[in-house]
């Protein structure tokens, strides 16, 4: 057998106490697609991470075309041919898209930028995914979040990479964008490209991998061809149950009208949004990039500026209420942006998981550390956060754990609406099954979900009604069961019969 | 304008002392009695916004000669640094009198200060004198690089060291600081370490004085145990004066530097010929001689009458 | 799998409370080598005099004024925010002491007026941060400029001096009862009465936590429902008041209103701050560390005066410990993770 | 889908234009506003002078310390860090400069000497800085007390004079050539080569793109395979000769080496590149913003001199004028977003 593209033999890592990666070991060949599986926390970031040298490894070897490959500075894997693209977004907020694109690599004549030539290799390298029309000059701030993945995306595309790095690079991007990822993906892979592809969506991975390595608790555990068959014992590796499980059903009905939102219009998106909650129902929304279902959470709850339209709580108005005002009448948001907006990274889990709603652990203003170390100990096992305890450093965790914390602190202030932006984003399948388990009992007490997602078979699976968004106005919105992923798909395009 | 019709603008080095108000009433004197003569003064009264400033006095001299007054009383930071500001005035033929601190050129046309150094050589014989001539000493300096204290340092080191050889001084290179409160706690330390052995200290100016009585006071070395010698007369350090708690003030006359100042300007514009140098005096005041009308025109400045 | 955890979670638990150990003693650390490094190279004459009760005292009394600077001072940078008038505003506040006490007010009145007008301008800044989101560097760098042209002006560019009776009870705050004893000046206690308060209140209020959060993230602060700016309003005020009462203490020091005090002392009391362990960027510091802080400082001033160092001397050897101090810190913060 | 997302982008990418042009004029309409608020509340006389051609040189050349610190500021704000010591570096090479000549060297090797030195201060806060990663603040507020020490220590505690001889060739840099025409001092014309040559460095080479990156995400340049290190290190060297001119302006502009001089200066600078629009979180920021932000600050001055208000009165007026030309750039930022 000739020396395979990548070669990852017993590898370690520590942070501190926590052991994120104790003997993993890893082979890809050239021009494959090799899926890496597990659970949330893992290891799979650290040890992509520690390839692209943002992070060193404590222990064994790494070998890259047979000579061995240990970079000490991201720049050097970068030369060496190892691109990535992170879990967490990393681009540079007040630079444009062709500068984050080029970023590193500039196009250059003697220190100075040469400008045509970047603007070319930039939109050469959006063009692969089919988003050219993304305005170059731009800052990307002012970007949603999944067009700025796809800038991401685009950055790692720049130059000629031996290995591609995938950290869950669809968790935030819809089906549409997903399926022009993958036409690059494989393009890329006849090309002789290796790429290692993380996901969450076993489906995914079956679609594009040839191989597969399985990851628990830092050790590899399992490896092979990526087939069909091999798919229920990835299952039990991971979760120790089968597939079939995945969507399960509670059964709730549906009651009277909570909310009510007619012509909501936000500053360039959403344009006249109308739809109504009712109790005990999960609102599915779907859409594309910029379709502006973000935006309508946030006008709605009053982190953008409502310009127009009329929403309205158990009847009586609440337009332009404030974040507090939506807390005290029980409404939660999720966000999608945990890094950003969702968590406060430098703080513990309990801070966190407790902040919305202290009262619980608090006499005469003050906190009783006990009683909020019980209670953020508690809601950490009714999820499984993976962590050491309540104490430890939020920015610790590894993504989906972070995530879990972030839904459980709606679960905590005990919402009667949940407004859920992308709430499984980064999730793994088995703890993706529980937060399902988890919104079902929720619809069942009675309570209300707003559940964006772009991914469709969970929102088919689990959603009572579903609206499809598009260009910042809802389309249609039907019953679950009326929708196919095509129909929705057709409607978030704007290609459906009307 | 030409004629009875003047604006002068005064430029004292700081504003917030005392010494500086004495200046400013000595000048709104002067205007007040030539207004009596007939002329129209506009006095302006700008300094800098910190006492230590050169760039920032350069600049209100400049904007002055850009603004064409007909003359301007400087009292300069430095001896040097307004060298160059001063002769442009005197270049576009704006009069500039200088007074209580030298300028480094001649091209001022008249000098009207205390003869700073021989205020120094008055402080230290009045206090070797209290000390029969031996005994230990400490000297607080001001701060880095202003003229006028420094040469009173220079002063009163000359005749420390060459006229009472017995007399040993035991500290003399801590900065108190521009204010009363760095010369409080500077002094307050060194009194921690050298008040058990020090019989006399001496300060170059008025915050280092009050500074030096207040940090006294806390140690219960008030009253002449150990003795004090200060410079210039403000109120809190004539009050200590009275109460013996400093023993000796070397006291200058700043009204009469912002009087004469303004006087000779208008001489100047009515080219009537005036002094080179000008020297206002300076002399040791006690608690002894205090209530002598002469001190008492020095320690008690009639302020009120002439500002507002 | 759990039983199979628990050995390592016991060892990581301890670990962690080792490091929450470590982080309190940082500032003690700094402070224990600045005394053993004067300790060593002090000649024993000076070291007696220096390592004595009454110069201990005497420290204590110079840290007070920087020391309630720097309780308010925590809590703003906590928040996330800083503030760069306090100078000013200690100087305002004597003077405006001075000057009411000068016309007759009582003491009482005096001291509710000098903890308003502190109070007052931090809800000014407050306000200008928290309801147009500007950025409280430029905000209070204004204010600097604004608060001490204010007081100039209240002073009329001279120090406000006293009539002689009112001098014993307005420098009663900051007057030693009994220099050859073991009792403190009333200042003191007044110090070390409000750092536990506000350390308590800090930690364990909601009100401290929602500081926190917001220093950590402000988005996020928002989205919990945290009103994000009445409680920027509010540490900003709050901490308005500590300024005023450290002008206060100021006044009673000086028994005079000096319109030129406390220049700079803002620089001072944010290096306190941060010696004592918290950051620039938020959401990290505490009480505790931060008095430790500013008894560092107080003990190098006091120590270079009295072991007869050339100022220059002293301004080089403090600036060097601020940096060493800091760069302890993340040290020991980087090797307890490891 | 291409034509579907064509109208919202595009709108996108005409806002962005049209901001970026509102961001550039925002400096030039509060310069525009100051001077003329003093055109309608200044008497006749008054104004006739300061309105003149002569005083507009006055004003550029008393702007050239603070403009050429600004340019080595913006540089470091927009890496998202900060310079304390800025007044320090002035004041130290200013008096390094006059030792030099004092003791017989030429100008071309004092010149060198000064530009290095400023140079490997600067050089020094970016290795502490960069490889030890503190704070900015905490590091060059340490280099402040450093700095003015050795300041000191160089001058031995008092001015540095200057042989007679010696006054001309050093003050030709900022000397007026011509006072009743219309050529400027040569330093005038030095301030805006380089502020040119940096505004292309800025935002045109490779360097100045990665200065933005670093102070917008540092941590997603050094993935990015940005040498970040090494990029901080040279904008503080870097800034630290821009530093070095400074002196060497305020040198010959004193004519002598004080130093006690540019106290405090740094916060004037803080203050002209945040007028100019720099953010201090970092990542934005321009040098001709800078530069109108420098020249603003000096016209407010020199304004409120020659209109022969009270000291107060100018630090009230100027304190005000920082916050509200920030807070209007806030408010027309906030209104091109809408
Ligand atoms: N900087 C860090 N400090 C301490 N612990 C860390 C750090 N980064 C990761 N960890 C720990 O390492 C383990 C592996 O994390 P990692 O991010 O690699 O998981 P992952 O497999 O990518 O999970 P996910 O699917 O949720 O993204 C986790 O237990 C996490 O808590
Ligand atoms: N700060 C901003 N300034 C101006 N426009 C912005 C800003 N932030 C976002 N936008 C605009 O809003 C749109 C973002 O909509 P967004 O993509 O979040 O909707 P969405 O349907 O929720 O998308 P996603 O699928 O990413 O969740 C972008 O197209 C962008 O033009
Ligand atoms: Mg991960
Ligand atoms: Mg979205």
């Amino acid at each position: 057998m000739s020396v395979p593209r990548l070669r990852i033999t017993k590898v370690k890592k520590c942070f501190g106490a926590t052991q994120a990666l104790r003997d993993v070991s890893l082979v890809v060949g050239s021009g494959e697609v090799h899926a890496l599986i597990g659970e949330n926390g893992a290891g799979k970031s650290t040890l992509m991470k520690i390839l692209s040298a943002a992070h060193s490894a404590d222990g064994g070897e790494i070998q890259l075309d047979g000579q061995v490959f240990a970079p000490a500075t991201p720049l050097e894997a970068r030369s060496a041919g190892v691109a990535m693209i992170y879990q967490e977004l990393s681009l540079v907020p007040h630079l444009s898209v062709e500068e984050n694109i080029l970023l590193g690599r500039e196009p250059q004549r003697l220190g100075w930028i040469d400008r045509s030539e970047r603007r070319r290799l930039a939109l050469a390298a959006l063009a692969k995914l089919n988003q050219q029309h993304l305005p170059l000059k731009v800052p990307v701030n002012q970007l949603s979040l999944a067009q700025q993945q796809m800038v991401e995306i685009a950055r790692a595309l720049v130059g000629s990479p031996r290995v591609l790095i995938m950290d869950e690079p669809t968790s935030s991007l819809t089906q549409v964008d997903t399926k022009n990822l993958f036409e690059v993906i494989l393009r890329l892979r006849d090309s002789g490209v290796s790429i290692i592809y993380i996901s969450h969506f076993l489906e995914e991975c079956l679609e594009l991998a040839s191989h597969y390595t399985v990851l628990r608790d830092g050790e590899s555990v399992g490896m092979g061809r990526m087939t069909r068959e091999a798919l229920p014992g990835i299952m039990r590796l991971l979760v120790g149950r089968e597939l079939s499980e995945v969507y399960p059903r509670v059964p709730h009905s549906v009651g009277a009208t909570l909310l009510e939102v007619t012509q909501l219009r936000g500053v360039l998106k959403p344009r006249n949004v109308s739809f109504q909650l009712r109790a005990g129902e999960i609102l599915g929304i779907a859409g594309i990039i910029g379709a502006g279902r973000t935006e309508t959470l946030r006008a709605l709850f009053g982190l953008d500026p409502q310009i127009g339209g009329e929403v309205k709580l158990r009847g009586s108005s609440c337009n332009r209420a404030t974040p507090r005002a939506w807390l005290q009448k029980r409404v939660g948001y999720l966000s999608e942006n945990r890094k950003e907006e969702g968590l406060m990274l430098g703080r513990s889990i309990s801070d966190n998981l407790l902040l919305s709603n202290l009262h619980p652990c608090a006499t005469g203003g003050f906190i009783n550390r006990r009683r909020q170390d019980r209670l953020a100990s508690s809601w950490m096992s009714t999820l499984g956060v993976k962590a050491r305890n309540s104490a430890q450093n939020i920015s610790d965790l590894s993504g989906g754990n972070q995530q879990k914390v972030a839904l459980g602190r709606l679960l905590h202030h005990d919402a009667e609406i949940l407004l859920l932006d992308e709430p499984t984003r980064g999730i793994d399948v088995g703890s993706k099954a529980q937060i399902y388990q988890i919104i079902g009992q929720l619809a069942a007490a009675g309570k209300s979900v707003i559940f964006i997602s772009s991914y469709l078979p969970e929102l088919l699976g689990v959603c009572d009604t579903i609206g499809v968004m598009c260009r910042g106005t809802i389309r249609t919105i039907r019953p679950a069961p009326e929708w196919t992923e095509h129909s929705i798909i057709a409607t978030a395009i704007g290609q459906d019969e009307n | 304008g030409a004629g009875k019709n003047l604006t002068i603008a005064v430029i004292p080095k700081g504003t917030s002392h005392e010494f500086w108000k004495s200046i400013h009433a000595g000048a709104v004197k002067a205007k007040l009695e030539l207004e009596e003569q007939g002329y129209k003064i506009n006095l302006i009264w700008k300094g800098p916004l910190r006492e230590d400033d050169r760039d920032q006095q350069i600049a209100v001299v400049e904007n002055f000669v850009a603004r064409r007054v007909d003359g301007i009383v400087l009292a300069p930071l430095d001896s040097r640094a307004l060298v160059a500001p001063v002769e442009t005035a005197q270049s576009v033929k704006i009069p500039v009198v200088i007074i209580d601190s030298g300028l480094k050129s001649d091209r001022y046309s008249s000098y009207i200060a205390t003869d700073n150094y021989h205020g120094g050589q008055l402080g230290a014989e009045h206090l070797a004198n209290m000390l029969n001539g031996n005994g230990k000493v400490i000297l607080v300096r001001y701060q880095v690089g202003s003229a006028s204290t420094e040469e009173r340092e220079a002063g009163f080191m000359n005749v420390m060291t060459n006229k009472f050889p017995s007399i040993q001084i035991i500290s003399q290179n801590q900065y108190a600081g521009p204010t009363r409160d760095s010369a409080y706690k500077a002094v307050q330390d060194l009194l921690n370490r050298y008040g058990k052995e020090v019989n006399g200290i001496f300060a170059p100016c008025e915050p280092v004085t009050i500074g030096i009585m207040m940090a006294l006071r806390d140690m219960g070395k008030a009253g002449g145990i150990v003795k004090l010698v200060g410079f210039d007369a403000g109120t809190q350090s004539v009050e200590g004066l009275a109460k013996g708690d400093v023993q000796g003030l070397v006291v200058q006359n700043p009204m009469k530097m912002g009087y004469l100042g303004v006087k000779a300007i208008v001489d100047i514009s009515q080219k009537k010929p005036v002094e080179k140098k000008v020297d206002t005096g300076v002399q040791v005041v006690t608690k002894e001689n205090m209530d002598q009308p002469e001190k008492r025109d020095l320690l008690y400045p009639p302020l009120d009458k002439y500002l507002k | 799998m759990k039983t199979e955890h628990q050995p390592i979670l016991d060892e990581q638990t301890r670990r962690v409370n080792l490091q929450q150990v470590i982080n309190l003693l940082g500032p003690f650390l700094i402070l224990a080598f600045v005394v053993m490094f004067f300790a060593i190279i002090m000649p024993g004459e000076v070291a007696d005099t220096f390592f004595s009760a009454y110069n201990f005292k005497l420290i204590l009394t110079q840290t007070v004024v920087v020391a309630i600077g720097s309780i308010g001072m925590t809590m703003i940078i906590v928040s996330g925010g800083i503030d760069l008038s306090v100078g000013s505003v200690v100087a305002l506040t004597s003077v405006l002491g001075a000057v009411l006490i000068k016309s007759g007010s009582s003491m009482g009145m005096m001291i509710l007026a000098v903890l308003a007008t502190g109070g007052l301008i931090g809800l000014l800044n407050g306000v200008i941060i928290s309801v147009f989101r500007m950025t409280p560097f430029i905000v209070t760098l204004g204010m600097l400029g604004i608060a001490r042209g204010l007081t100039k002006r209240l002073a009329d560019n001279q120090t406000v001096n006293l009539p002689d009776i009112a001098l014993p009870s307005v420098g009663l705050l900051m007057a030693d009862p009994d220099p050859n004893g073991y009792f403190v000046a009333p200042g003191i206690a007044v110090v070390i009465d409000l750092a536990i308060i506000m350390a308590l209140v800090l930690n364990h209020s909601v009100f401290g936590r929602y500081i926190f959060a917001i220093g950590s993230n402000e988005a996020t602060a928002r989205l919990c429902g945290v009103r994000t700016r009445l409680v920027k309003l509010s540490v900003y005020t709050l901490s308005g008041v500590f300024f005023g009462l450290a002008g206060l203490m100021q006044f009673s020091r000086l028994r005079q209103g000096d319109p030129s005090t406390a220049l700079g002392i803002e620089l001072d009391i944010i290096a306190a701050v941060v010696i004592g362990g918290a950051s620039l960027n938020g959401g990290t510091g505490s009480i505790l560390g931060s008095m430790i802080g500013a008894l560092t400082m107080a003990v190098l001033r006091s120590g270079s005066t009295q072991i007869d160092w050339p100022n220059y001397v002293q301004e080089i050897i403090i600036g060097t410990v601020i940096i060493l101090a800091v760069g302890l810190d993340k040290w020991r913060q980087s090797r307890g993770r490891q």
